[in-house]
């Protein structure tokens, strides 16, 4: 009974999160980038499309803004009005940043978008009627709409390229919005093994297709609420925090020694994603 | 003026019956338990009520895989073979027949699927086998009849049950006991999913619902 | 459910698939050499892909999909649960050792195999892209004779009869073997194969080969490639050498890099001063880049030498008379490098050590690129770095199996000989000359002087269009092989390649595709049939080769079938190679540099026909995957665009999207403008790899082939092809286009938001940091 | 004992209210104003209502009721189901939210109210209704009419009550 | 300029308005067939883009919602003019208003029933609408009901079933009207269901009152909540020109004034092509484009509020999109937006004006244009100018299949209104006899009591 469960459960129903002293357990998956480390070469980017099913969209596709590459690589110029960018460029790479409070999974009209209990944005195709709210309400632009039926397209994946496809991964037909998944189907398989041996999935046992294919390791990915993982180190060692709004260093007169960063703080999505601020040599 | 009033608690009534079945409506089983699927034709009319009833072979010993993958699988036409080669007295039966001849041609048996599920749907054997068979100890038979209905009782397996999403979800809001009796716990077992809490039955015993998250069976 | 996919990946990768996958195969293998690729066969386990049913609510559909289950399995093999097996890429030359993923006995996913010591578990797009390349619609399925204009599907039988009939009565001198870069046990087949017709001519073709720089190493350093320790580097100093894009290994120098950059010793950040005239991957992530007038690399090196000198760093005589005149006034205006940007880079390489100076291919596409190269090395040697960041590497203990490695010098050749009509029969493998030959060696009309020419190919490219017979290979994911890497990492290593999967173009009546070892097999039986009739194939012949060098190949303690089963289940053979000691001596002999030319009045730009990380000569066009992959520097997709200086382009009038017209001495190109601050005013660039006249759906029609419109100037020490030599003007036709790429309108401007940010050094402490 | 129906038509409501008003002082038997008067006219008249006597109306009952029970159905409908197996976290949000629920309470209170006031309507102005056994087009044009129901008896006193108003026309139910 | 006879007889009514009934004209078939063949283009643009997929629309990733959204805006805002004149004027006993709501609140049902449309023919799977409607299911799922667009959805429907059904009951008396004048035929079969036996009793007139006035006092609030409810889609979202308080009023003033505008239009050619001046007269039309003037300049007052608000507030973001509305790809829509709502208002200014109906066409047309404009302007400049300056795209020019799609959405609101106008009375009957009724009482009351030639004429 729905009524009953409503008034058993009605304080766990009535919890906020990430506020809340643990926000996800056992598991929260989170990332964190080093900018530093991250040269730009686009693996990661071709990495995700042939883990994740995606559509090649062609050349008129991508004209008119419907790539689907759920990892795509940014390259921002120095702003400062050099003739020659000789402090190179800074690369970027972008993905759905797994929101804690994602602004998109509240405006689905029908639920297809929502918060794992680990702390992931899924996105449940099948269950998408494409209103594209979401994708209206991401501060990132991180999401995808298939605007054309590309499995049956023409070219996007003739017959033999089929057998290609990832099987534990949903061929999105037209009409439903995708995203970067953190590679859910990953994490779903080393949580049946974790489980199958009776403990919990360890730092290192699920590794993200793009993070798989880092040829400089600028990609951690792991268990935010495991003291003994990798990002959860990174980001105690950066001070960045799930539910902070800004960097203290910010703040600090002069700066400071920390690189952490997330995107967008101040709207307040609290971001799964931390970034790593490149660092430029000051001696020449 | 009275006339009005019954009416209008009538119609509270009314509303709060229809308001009510509403909102409990999706916690309630749904219609139809079973649901006989179509009778599907097969390459080969196996007789499960044979191997399964008579015979009394546990269902894991062909379709092995249920316990570690995904999928339940069919056998290998070796393993068919494999006990088929040493029983002489059925051998000249029509269905032994065309199995030797799929065998001596080399030729896998085109199966049709009679429990397919579509396929954005994440449906894991090996955690349900887990769960119920190796942590609840309860038998085998029953615990494939979960979703396959009686199997046993079958020649060609024909789907039994509804295997809608509701039925499904009717299923995993039911308190199931973590541990039974004699039956080893998988797993830390240290969380619970979907914002409930575990429940402790009179007798001790701790009931947990299953997983609640959409992307557990929709990939 | 693909069961354990990474923790398979690591350490006990090996181990499963040693003891229980291949050691329980290996009891049948004997007598059924080809079972190995049974259970590699694909298993219909529902659909291939499975989809979200267009329509409705996608409800239990019973009895419309077929189960198809093996005949007989191994327990390994189980439904749902992903193998993985250890090849090699073949995607370019640099020797990563990849593991499918492979489920249902489909090949759906390459990753780097971690016990590589090249890429260390880690891949590049153009490696992901693989499977494209076996799963490409585009494959030739059939050997394909050409009778007039037409192809006509035949048999492999017939193909072999008809090689064999046209070999009859050729001379050696009548054959030529034109082949990309080979090494492992291929290259010992095709060489017994030229060796039975005493034919010495294998032309070993790769149209952007570091091959200026390998000479130009043998002459300073004494060995072609040694090994560049940028993990130890303090300072990199790269004179073009796109190590994190294009350049020799990638993948590892990628890896290198981070730990470059990590400090991981003791935390100081390496710093990476960039220097060429347009920027490349390797450019973008530099501390300073440094843009400098085209083709004067050296003067700056030399200019760099001087400044050290001056700065107190002693040299030695004949050193100091090389650079002598190089003084910072010139080499400032000779390269358009300030002086004070020089004094920079002299203090940043005094201050710290050790460094390593680099010299790559946009440096050495000059006439004079021997030179420069010459010049670069010469400011490592001068560093002191030879020996410490640049090391003797390990050489495979097997020169018969090390690599050929390729080179323009042996197209130019090849097109004199094919010019002069001396070959009656040609062979191409694994090269595109009709597409990367510069125009002005009209390679193609040279082509078809000769004889017979027999391509073998993956798709119909340009070169096999021209072909009189195309004969069909196996992708890299379906056929055997071994490769030894040119640039090895940490050791020596032998690479196995082994397949992932069944064939999918089956050889049914005689048709589908075959292995280019199973190929060179059987021409060699043609030949010498008494001394191959032991192989049945080329995995006989492999699995034989390997074995009997069992004990060199660290196999001492076990026997035959454990050897071969690890082996395979490794994919690497690590050997203890021998090094051989790097020289010292500089090498100023001969060292001149010419002044810059003056600058052309008809022809006023220098064209750079750029390397792109995913295209590089245009062979993986075809893969959709690497189209749609944005150019890291310039996010355009499926087309070709060149590049021009804001202030060139304000000069000429051009807007981003015009349609200019790119006209040099032999031929013109009409290709998109696109405003790139990363390049040299005097220069323009167009990106390699696309305009294919050919090769599949994929790539015909996209872009320009700007390797038409190269003149033929040649590196007058090497013979190399002269790839930045051509001299262009540039003129806008009228049309424009939207430019199609991935940032937005503001062309990766931040508009003031904290998306990408940055920090100095100084208030960094990496040495802190996890 | 029969009763039998008079159809009186008048041309403006100062005479429609003379008879009414006569009527109810008139005591026949058989004939009672309150309930066997009904006035039918082209246009609503708020002073019909205050001469034909004192009619409750109750539809505002059913609008409270409606629009109370719309209400509530929608927070226990809406709170129930997102607290039922599918309790699903979004945006950082609880799982019961109440602004949202509150917009949607807000709306179903309305759409209750409009709907039951409606039911309500029906119900109190007794429609659908069955024709009454006299009518004249000329009501829904501009007239007045009085439709009594009476003894036959009384017939003709009301028959005369109605003519010395000017009745425009009088019809008379058929006697059975 | 002559308001309506308060002699006129109540006969003559009900046959002018009942000959509005009568076989139409061929100008009629005219304009309706133009109304078909523009609702086949949408319906040939629609099926075109379910077999193909959104993409025909050309939507970009960053860009998702484009004009049909817009115009989904644009038709409920233009229904807000039927509960304005039939509930806010009722309950304030304008009684000018009874010549002419029924044809408003015609028009407010049917331009919801267009806006419903455009929710489906926006969604990627329409196929799956059924996803998003709260009923117990096999599933066993709800929808998202902290979705705006759910909250949407319940709003446009309770206020297009309340819409329907006020109309409805508003017309029943005029239904029973039909009924008794017509020839035996479907129609009267029709009237006479539709009518539910009305006669006009006492008792029924009783409840109908109260009755009415209920609906209109639910209407109200209904009314203002639909439509900032519409404009929390945005308002509630994070994105830059869309999270800003004052678009719940300025949703709600932009209505009411596209929906005058629109009434003013539909006066016009009612009036030309019914022959009704006597009833729909220019006094009235006065009235109607003194309270346009008005909204229009609440709307102009908060629209200028927002822009200040966006630009003396931090937000930067907002800023810049402001900016870009003004000067980039956009400016010509924005301010042609801005000068047909703010400016061309105070044509109406001029008494000369506001009884000049060609001028008064010719302004309600282009008020309409603008206030379209404006819902354009707020959906597309964020999409291409939002939070993230990699994903800012050139202007995603609507192709040709959305603007076939939103040309039809007016076609079919013809379709419908002329279809409405042919089978029910687009005048209401008994409301006009009540309101000459009155006035005519008022007069006289004013002549017994000497006091009309103080006051002048009229009573209202």
């Amino acid at each position: 009974m729905s009524v009953t469960s409503l008034l058993e459960n009605y304080s766990e129903f009535r919890h906020f999160h990430p506020v809340d002293d643990v926000p996800h357990n056992p598991y929260k998956w989170a990332m964190s980038i080093d900018l530093d480390a991250c040269s730009g070469c686009n693996a990661c980017s071709v990495a995700c499309y042939a883990e994740n099913n995606l559509p090649v969209v062609g050349r008129e596709g991508f004209a008119h803004g419907q790539a689907m590459h759920w990892m795509r690589i940014e390259r921002y110029w120095d702003e400062d009005g050099r003739e020659f960018p000789d402090q190179g460029a800074q690369f970027l790479p972008m993905m759905c940043q797994q929101c804690e409070a994602a602004p998109c999974e509240t405006v689905c009209p029908v639920g297809a978008t929502n918060h794992t209990p680990d702390g992931i944005n899924s996105q449940i195709y099948n269950r998408c009627i494409g209103s594209r709210y979401c994708s209206a309400n991401c501060p990132y632009k991180v999401r995808y709409f298939n605007w054309y039926d590309y499995p049956t397209t023409d070219n996007v994946w003739p017959a033999e390229m089929n057998q290609q496809l990832n099987p534990d991964v949903t061929v999105r037909g037209k009409g439903v919005m995708e995203k970067c998944t953190f590679c859910i189907q990953r994490v779903t398989v080393a949580k049946n093994n974790a489980k199958n041996e009776g403990r919990l999935i360890h730092d290192g046992d699920v590794q993200t297709a793009c993070q798989q294919a880092c040829p400089t390791s600028a990609i951690s990915f792991g268990n935010l609420v495991d003291p003994e993982s990798k990002v959860y180190k990174q980001w105690k060692a950066q001070q960045v925090e799930l539910d902070k709004d800004a960097q203290i260093k910010d703040k600090e007169e002069g700066g400071s020694e920390l690189r952490g960063y997330r995107i967008f703080e101040e709207l307040r999505p609290y971001p799964s994603v931390m970034y790593l601020e490149r660092v430029r040599e000051s001696a020449v | 003026m009275h006339r009005f009033l019954r009416l209008s608690v009538l119609l509270m009534g009314l509303f709060a019956a229809v308001g009510s079945y509403a909102a409990d409506a999706p916690q309630s089983e749904p219609m139809t338990e079973d649901d006989l699927g179509p009778a599907i034709e097969q390459p080969i009319e196996f007789p499960h009520v044979r191997h399964a009833k008579d015979m009394q072979i546990n269902c894991m010993y062909c379709h092995t895989y249920a316990r570690r993958s995904a999928v339940a699988g069919i056998p290998p036409l070796q393993k068919c073979i494999g006990c088929h080669n040493w029983i002489d007295s059925v051998k000249d039966k029509p269905r032994i027949k065309t199995l030797f001849e799929y065998w001596e041609a080399k030729k896998a048996i085109p199966w049709k699927k009679v429990h397919d599920l579509p396929d954005f749907v994440r449906f894991n054997h090996e955690r349900h086998i887990k769960r119920f068979y190796f942590q609840l100890n309860r038998p085998v038979q029953e615990v494939c009849g979960y979703c396959h209905g009686d199997v046993k009782e079958m020649t060609v397996a024909r789907r039994q049950k509804l295997l809608s999403m509701g039925w499904c979800v009717a299923c995993h809001q039911k308190d199931h006991p973590v541990t039974a009796e004699g039956g080893t716990p998988i797993g830390n077992q240290a969380y619970w999913y979907g914002m409930r809490k575990p429940l402790i039955d009179v007798s001790g015993i701790i009931k947990a619902k299953g997983p609640n998250d959409c992307s557990v069976c929709h990939k | 459910m693909n069961s354990g996919s990474i923790k398979q990946l690591k350490k006990p990768l090996a181990i499963r698939l040693g003891e229980q996958t291949v050691l329980a195969k290996s009891l049948v293998m004997a007598e059924h050499p080809f079972d190995r690729r049974d259970f590699l066969k694909v298993l219909g386990w529902g659909g291939a892909a499975v989809a979200l049913s267009g329509c409705g609510n996608g409800s239990v559909e019973d009895g419309k999909e077929t189960v198809v289950s093996y005949v007989e399995t191994n327990d390994y093999m189980i439904p749902s649960i992903s193998v993985y097996f250890n090849s090699t890429c073949t995607q370019c030359d640099a020797g990563c050792s990849i593991t499918g993923r492979i489920r249902e006995g489909r090949v759906l996913k390459l990753e780097g195999n971690p016990d590589s010591t090249i890429n260390r578990g880690k891949t590049c797009g153009l490696g992901q892209a693989g499977v494209q390349h076996h799963y490409n619609p585009d494959r030739v399925r059939e050997p394909l004779l050409r009778t007039g204009d037409s192809g006509e599907a035949i048999t492999w039988e017939k193909a072999y009869a008809l090689i064999a009939e046209k070999m009859k009565d050729v001379s050696g001198e009548e054959i030529a073997f034109l082949s990309g870069g080979v090494s492992g046990h291929l290259k010992v087949l095709l060489g017994n194969y030229l060796d039975s017709f005493r034919s010495k001519n294998h032309f070993v073709y790769e149209a952007i080969a570091p091959a200026v720089m390998r000479a130009a190493n043998k002459k300073s350093y004494g060995v072609e490639m040694p090994r560049f320790n940028i993990s130890k580097a303090k300072v990199v100093l790269s004179f073009g050498a796109d190590f994190l894009g294009a350049w020799v290994s990638p993948v590892h120098f990628s890896q290198q890099y981070a730990q470059f950059r990590k400090g991981d010793e003791d935390g100081q950040r390496g710093v990476l001063v960039q220097i060429e005239s347009k920027m490349t991957l390797t450019g973008a992530n530099a501390d300073r880049w440094l843009v400098v007038r085209p083709g004067t690399e050296g003067i700056l090196a030399l200019g760099i030498i001087n400044a050290l000198g001056a700065a107190g760093l002693r040299l030695s005589g004949d050193v100091a008379g090389a650079v002598k005149g190089y003084d910072k006034a010139r080499v400032s205006k000779d390269t358009g490098v300030s002086a004070e940007q020089i004094d920079k880079i002299v203090a940043l390489l005094k201050a710290r050590t050790p460094s390593l100076v680099l010299a790559g291919s946009a440096a050495e596409g000059y006439a004079h690129g021997s030179q420069n190269a010459a010049a670069i090395n010469l400011l490592n040697q001068v560093l002191g770095n030879v020996g410490k960041t640049v090391e003797a590497a390990e050489v495979v203990p097997f020169p018969q199996m090390a690599p050929t490695t390729g080179n323009t010098a042996a197209l130019k050749k090849l097109n004199d000989g094919l010019a002069a009509g001396k070959y009656k029969v040609l062979f191409s493998y694994a090269a595109n000359p009709v597409f990367t030959a510069p125009g002005a060696m009209k390679f193609k009309d040279n082509l078809a002087k000769a004889g017979f020419k027999v391509v073998f190919a993956h798709y119909l490219d340009e070169t096999a269009l021209q072909a009189d017979l195309v004969l069909p290979l196996d992708s890299a994911l379906e056929d055997w092989g071994t490769q030894v890497p040119e640039y090895l990492a940490t050791c020596a290593q032998i690479n196995i390649q082994q397949p992932l999967m069944e064939k999918l173009h089956a050889n049914t009546d005689g048709k589908g595709t075959r292995g280019m070892g199973d190929i060179l097999l059987t021409l060699l039986k043609q030949r010498r049939a008494e001394e191959y009739k032991g192989f049945a194939d080329y995995y006989a012949y492999l699995r034989g080769a390997l074995l009997k060098n069992k004990v060199a190949l660290g196999g001492h303690k076990v026997d035959d079938d454990t050897f071969w089963n690890e082996t395979l289940s490794k994919g690497i053979i690590k050997l203890e190679g021998h090094v051989s000691a790097l020289s010292s001596r500089s090498g100023t002999a001969g060292l001149s540099l010419p002044s810059p030319a003056a600058i052309d009045a008809q022809y006023p730009l220098q064209l750079i026909p750029s390397v792109n990380a995913s295209l590089r000569d245009g062979r993986h066009t075809n893969q959709p995957w690497l189209q749609e992959s944005p150019d890291p520097l310039t996010t355009i997709v499926w087309d070709s665009w060149v590049e021009i200086h804001p202030r060139k382009a304000a000069e000429l009038g051009i807007e981003e999207g015009d349609i200019v017209e790119v006209t040099g001495k032999n031929g013109s190109v009409k290709v998109q403008a696109y405003l790139f601050p990363g390049i040299h005013p005097d220069a323009i660039s167009i990106p390699l790899g696309r305009g294919h006249e050919a090769l599949g759906r994929y790539a015909k029609g996209y872009g320009v082939n700007p390797f038409q419109i190269l003149d033929a100037v040649f590196d007058k020490e090497t013979g190399e092809l002269a790839l930045h030599e051509t001299r262009v003007k540039v003129s806008k036709t009228g049309s424009r286009v939207i430019v199609v790429k991935d940032e937005g309108p503001v062309g990766g401007r931040q508009m003031g938001k904290k998306i990408a940010a940055r920090l100095p050094s100084d208030k960094v402490k990496l040495s802190e940091e996890i | 004992m029969s009763k039998r129906h008079l159809l009186a038509l008048f041309s403006n409501f100062d005479e429609a209210e003379a008879v009414v008003q006569e009527l109810r002082a008139v005591n026949l038997k058989g004939f009672d104003a309150d309930k066997d008067m009904i006035v039918k006219s082209p246009i609503e008249h708020p002073e019909v209502e205050e001469f034909v006597g004192d009619k409750p109306v109750y539809v505002q009952w059913f609008t409270l009721v409606g629009a109370l029970t719309g209400g509530l159905l929608a927070f226990t409908l809406i709170s129930a189901s997102q607290g039922n197996f599918f309790a699903q976290l979004k945006g950082g949000k609880p799982i019961v939210p109440f602004p949202p629920n509150f917009v949607l309470t807000y709306e179903m209170f309305i759409l209750g109210g409009v709907y039951i006031s409606v039911l309500g309507f029906l119900i109190c102005a007794g429609l659908p209704a069955r024709r009454s056994p006299l009518y004249s087009a000329k009501v829904s044009e501009d007239q007045i009419g009085i439709l009594v129901q009476a003894d036959e008896s009384a017939s003709s006193s009301l028959k005369s009550i109605f003519t010395k108003h000017q009745a425009l026309e009088i019809q008379e139910e058929a006697g059975k | 300029m002559n308001d309506i006879r308060e002699d006129i007889a109540w006969a003559k009514i009900n046959k002018d308005v009942l000959k509005s009934l009568e076989n139409p004209r061929k100008l009629f078939w005219v304009i309706l067939l133009i109304a078909i063949a523009a609702v086949g283009v949408a319906v040939g643009c629609e099926v075109y883009q379910y077999t193909v997929g959104l993409g025909v629309a050309n939507f970009s990733n960053p860009h998702v919602w484009g004009l049909y959204i817009a115009t989904f805006i644009f038709w409920i805002g233009m229904s807000h003019s039927g509960t304005l004149l039939s509930a806010i004027l009722h309950l304030m006993h304008a009684d000018w208003r009874k010549p002419i709501y029924r044809f408003a609140e015609a028009m407010t049902t049917f331009s919801l029933m267009t806006a419903g449309l455009f929710v489906a023919v926006h969604l990627g799977r329409v196929w799956q609408i059924y996803y998003a409607l709260p009923y117990p299911n096999g599933r066993q799922v709800w929808p998202n009901f902290q979705s705006p667009l759910l909250w949407d959805a319940m709003a446009i429907f309770t206020y297009l079933s309340s819409s329907i059904l006020f109309l409805y009951v508003g017309m029943i008396p005029d239904l029973a009207i039909c009924r008794d004048n017509m020839n035996p035929g479907w129609r009267r079969k029709l009237y006479t269901v539709l009518a539910l036996g009305w006669e006009g009793t006492d008792r029924q007139w009783r409840n109908f009152r109260v009755t009415y006035l209920t609906i209109a006092c639910f209407l109200i609030p209904l009314a203002v909540s639909v439509h900032s409810i519409v404009a929390s889609d945005f308002a509630m979202s994070q994105q830059p020109g869309w999270h800003i308080t004052s678009f719940p009023p300025y949703f709600v003033a932009g209505a009411l004034y596209s929906g005058c505008a629109a009434i003013i239009t539909l006066f016009i050619i009612l009036r030309y092509v019914f022959k009704f001046e006597e009833y729909m007269t220019l006094p009235i039309l006065k009235k109607i484009v003194r309270l346009t003037f008005a909204i229009a300049m609440v709307w102009t007052y908060l629209n200028l509020i927002e822009y200040a608000a966006v630009w003396y507030g931090h937000d930067q973001a907002s800023k810049d999109v402001l900016i870009q509305k003004m000067v980039g790809p956009y400016a010509p829509f924005w301010w042609t937006m801005n000068i047909c709502g703010s400016v061309v208002p105070f044509i109406m200014f001029f008494k000369r004006f506001q009884t000049h109906i060609p001028v008064l066409f010719a302004v309600s047309l282009l008020l309409n244009l603008g206030m379209w404009l404006e819902r354009w302007m707020i959906v597309a400049p964020t999409f291409s100018h939002g939070y993230y300056p990699w994903t800012w795209d050139h202007d995603q020019w609507p192709s040709l299949v959305q603007w076939g799609i939103v040309f039809g959405s007016f076609g079919w609101f013809t379709l419908l209104f002329m279809v409405f106008c042919k089978v029910f009375p687009s005048v209401s009957m008994y409301e006009v006899k009540e309101m000459v009724y009155h006035r005519s009482q008022a007069t006289k009351k004013l002549e017994a009591t000497g006091k009309l030639a103080a006051s002048g004429k009229g009573a209202h």
